[in-house]
């Protein structure tokens, strides 16, 4: 892989912090960066055919809606899926949403377990437990080991025929760490009850298999993979999705409807997709998409798990003043404390020198019971970050105590 | 085939009289008949197309609903081709008016009227309407022969 | 208003038809073009500040955050409410959708009644429908007078006790009838109900001032208003915002939870916006603003009110094969049909000739059974159609029959 | 005023401190005390300010929870300055520290060591942390004004 080249791809890279510094963008897990062919792809909508989608009529009406279908068949592949499993959302929040409330909230009976776990993003948690109380269901927190991990064993110690729902994510956000889907899929389903994926961190760093993971949702932003904001995929096994509700309803999903209170609804996935979609950022993500799959999936997940080491290893080796809360998991992410300097004034500290990492709890707000800190600091790396943004870092971090991290106030 | 049938004044007026004047326009009440409700999600299209499948022989086709002169047309082209047939014979020239449809090689002389819809692929947002009678035909043929097995 | 220097601006009014012809774009009510400063906007969030927003930890998530915050105070100025009554959201659609499960889904109790009318877009209708269904309330139907207009009169008739929402289009799709939402207002408080207005059709024609209506509720797209696809905006009186319960829950709109179930949830607006948001879009729908308010609202509503009489004067005195529907309505659409010619076929034939119009049941399927036909054709025009455009759809139409219709496809 | 006070290295010093070694940093159980839950919603800022106050008089300050340095520190130094000052005096202070924090004029006299936050608007985003117990403290002075109509 070669970086310097990808690199160019990028205009964001070509940034400059106020101070004058490159920037060294470490909050990845935040949003990522936009090739310059998801911009072209974006642009290109609202110059040559800035219309309507779902319907033919006119010439460019056919143009978008083939175009915004394809995007759907890019997915399908990109998740190896059938077409009609891959419903456009508007980010992972929602498809986590609508499975939370269309598919749990049609099925869960009182008493039903839901089994998820501290590490969650909120996007992945709050849903969960607010159609709990609705239903007179229970949350159950699968726990962490040592490592923030959630293992299959674990979970088949929590599984009873209670559980009818396994919320958890494939990557959690504030460790990165790894978790074994397919087998807990293999476990859920062996117990009666489906598994729901938050994969919000997964889809962007490595393969993600539908039919291989065997999971029944899936859901994931396309502003993680180097797309546009305000998209995203929810993935369902297609029994499923014509099992569900849909969360809102408008014009587009319906086929037919009278006065007498009769709908008849489209068939999945356009059920789901009332109103006016994200059309230009579906067309966005969907020449991310195209953009990551020539780098390669394996090729990234490779270069950024070679770059987390490097890093890791200068951290450990060069620097006495952090504290590394994941240092033994497999991940792209570092989550680490300055000693004696609170998160949120390091951050400050890093970003007057040019760098961006993210502070604080991350959304993950229970994780911090199991860290034992308030707050931590979080670097997430992409494959267009270089070992010369490391050593960057490294020298940055070499500088900061409870009385530098004042500099940037004086 | 006769040549006739190259000339596009004449594909037009078929399509046109099938569109005003479309045949087996009516729906039969009698319980022998099947039934499906086609509603297209992409357009205003709405019909209900019947046949009465017997031993393997299509007896009638009958279709009804709101729709477009394309649908209409070629829906009323469609009845008047597969009454008659054996299921045999309806699902080869279903095949052949798909493959014409998708610009494929296909048996013009299977088709009779039903090649005036030759060009529907030119309006690539059209061809539902040019298809949406046949799919209807095409899944009460299913059935028919599911409820055989 | 100089329409020639006004469609400079539009890089769509560049392109042309399979076959050649210059497009005419007249489905603006589908959705609308964009000027080169909201393709700017969007491009700029690319490629100078791509980071997410509503985090301050480093340089650029606080000038997103920033630049989001003045798209608001932007929203705010352009409908007279305060900032803190704007929610940002994916579109008119959500809007709707997250009044009737929030508020209406909150408050309703059985035997209450929504008033609504037959003249109402699906994503004004439908979720209403579903909302009245789960709590055993009652949808009633405004009669519509004969030119399919809303009156403050038959409003007053529908009132009783047990009105508790009304709910209805300030412009309706398919007419473009402007509704008298002011007054309608003053009843519904009057009888102690609260009115939601789909703003949808009218925040891009004309002057939209939530202090002046006095409405409660109001959702409109920035995608109709020459922004992005995949924003919108709903207005709610603050009091209101604070009792209704959001839809969608999950990163960022919480402020604090914990494992028992206890949710601290921000302060609306905030409450409304979990998830990482449209950015480009919204940053896209305050460049748009920031245009139609520099061309003047009033200078537009008068321009294309103007348009629109030109080309009805001509269609009636030019044309003996149209049936118009809404003749006496004032509005910027011409609801019509070709005599003897299916609507979608006269589209499929206007098309050919560059001409982009919305055939079929526009979403507001109900409606036909008042108009008598099942489809019409929708020419909705916008400030930078101009009369050469309408002369030239006029000879179109004057070519178009039962026979000539067919030559698209031959 | 102090020259020292123009030293920055002074003025960091004053931030370190308060923010090491808080200052009236626990809260009381007394009822008299009342109490403010400051939760910063775009940082992790979470603080409890306590005040008691008795006849437009501020008698305690007192406040506790998890917050960065800058903070802990503005919120330590803001408790020092209000405690026994009336109300009126507190809120001409209060009045001039946001006056600085916006970078408008201001009575440096009035805010002693809170001038140390003078430059706190360098870094816009973290203005919030500066002024969130003041925020608080603000907020139960409204309250006092309030129960006494
Ligand atoms: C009156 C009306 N309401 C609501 C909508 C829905 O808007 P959106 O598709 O942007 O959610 C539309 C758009 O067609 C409309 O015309
Ligand atoms: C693990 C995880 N889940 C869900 C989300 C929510 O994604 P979005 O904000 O795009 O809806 C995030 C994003 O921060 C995440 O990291």
């Amino acid at each position: 892989m070669d970086v310097k080249r990808i690199r160019e791809d990028f205009p964001m890279l070509k940034v400059k912090s106020k101070k004058g510094y490159d920037l060294i963008y470490f909050d990845n897990a935040a949003t990522a960066f936009k090739p310059y062919s998801v911009i072209d792809a974006v642009t290109k909508y609202y110059t040559n055919y800035s219309v309507n989608a779902h319907r033919g009529d006119y010439e460019l009406g056919f143009t978008v809606d083939t175009l915004y279908e394809e995007a759907r068949e890019r997915v399908a592949k990109f998740i190896n899926c059938e077409k009609k499993e891959v419903v456009f959302t508007t980010g992972a929040s929602f498809g986590l949403n609508q499975v939370a409330y269309g598919y749990a909230g049609k099925h869960l009976q009182p008493g039903d377990v839901i089994l998820t776990d501290e590490a969650e993003h909120a996007s992945n948690y709050l849903p969960w437990m607010n159609i709990a109380e609705a239903k007179g269901a229970k949350l159950e927190f699968i726990p962490l080991d040592d490592n923030g991990m959630i293992t299959p064993e674990q979970v088949e110690k929590m599984m009873s025929n209670k559980v009818k729902i396994i919320a958890i994510a494939h990557v959690t956000n504030v460790l990165g760490a790894e978790i074994d889907i397919k087998e807990i899929s293999r476990i859920a389903h062996e117990h009666g009850a489906i598994i729901v994926v938050d994969g919000a961190q997964s889809a962007p760093h490595m393969k993600v298999d539908m039919k291989d993971l065997d999971c029944d949702f899936f859901a994931f932003s396309g502003h993680k993979l180097c797309g546009s904001t305000g998209v995203g995929v929810l993935y369902g096994k297609y029994e499923l999705l014509e099992d569900m509700e849909p969360m809102l309803l408008g014009g587009g999903s319906n086929a037919r409807y009278d006065m007498c209170g009769n709908i008849l609804m489209k068939n999945p996935p356009y059920k789901f997709e009332p109103g006016t979609p994200p059309i230009e950022a579906t067309l966005g993500m969907k020449a991310a998409i195209d953009y990551i799959d020539a780098i390669g999936m394996d090729t990234i997940y490779t270069y950024e798990h070679e770059l987390r080491d490097y890093m890791l290893k200068k951290m450990q080796s060069e620097l006495d003043n952090v504290e590394i809360y994941n240092a033994d998991v497999e991940s792209s992410i570092i989550t680490f404390n300055i000693k004696d300097v609170f998160s949120q004034d390091a951050a400050t500290y890093f970003s007057d020198k040019g760098i961006s990492l993210r502070s604080g709890q991350h959304c993950a707000k229970l994780l911090m019971d199991v860290l034992q800190t308030p707050s931590t600091l979080r670097a997430s790396l992409a494959f267009y970050n270089t070992k010369e943004e490391v050593d960057h870092f490294i020298e940055v971090c070499k500088s900061i105590n409870k009385e530098s991290m004042l500099d940037v106030f004086f | 085939m006769s040549s006739m049938m190259n000339d596009p004044m004449i594909l037009r007026q078929i399509i046109m009289d099938h569109g005003q004047n479309p045949r087996n326009h009516e729906l039969s009440k009698d319980p022998e008949y099947k039934e499906k409700h086609m509603a297209s999600d992409s357009c205003i299209d709405d019909i209900h197309v019947q046949a009465k499948i017997k031993d393997g022989k299509i007896d009638d086709v009958r279709f009804d609903g709101v729709a477009c002169t394309i649908s209409t047309s070629s829906t009323s082209i469609m009845s008047e081709l597969l009454i008659g047939k054996t299921i045999e014979e309806a699902r080869e020239i279903i095949k052949n008016y798909r493959a014409m449809i998708d610009e494929k090689p296909y048996d013009e002389d299977l088709l009779e009227e039903a090649i005036a819809f030759q060009n529907v692929g030119k309006q690539a947002n059209r061809i539902h309407c040019a298809t949406i009678g046949w799919d209807g035909m095409e899944a009460l043929i299913d059935e028919s022969e599911e409820n055989h097995d």
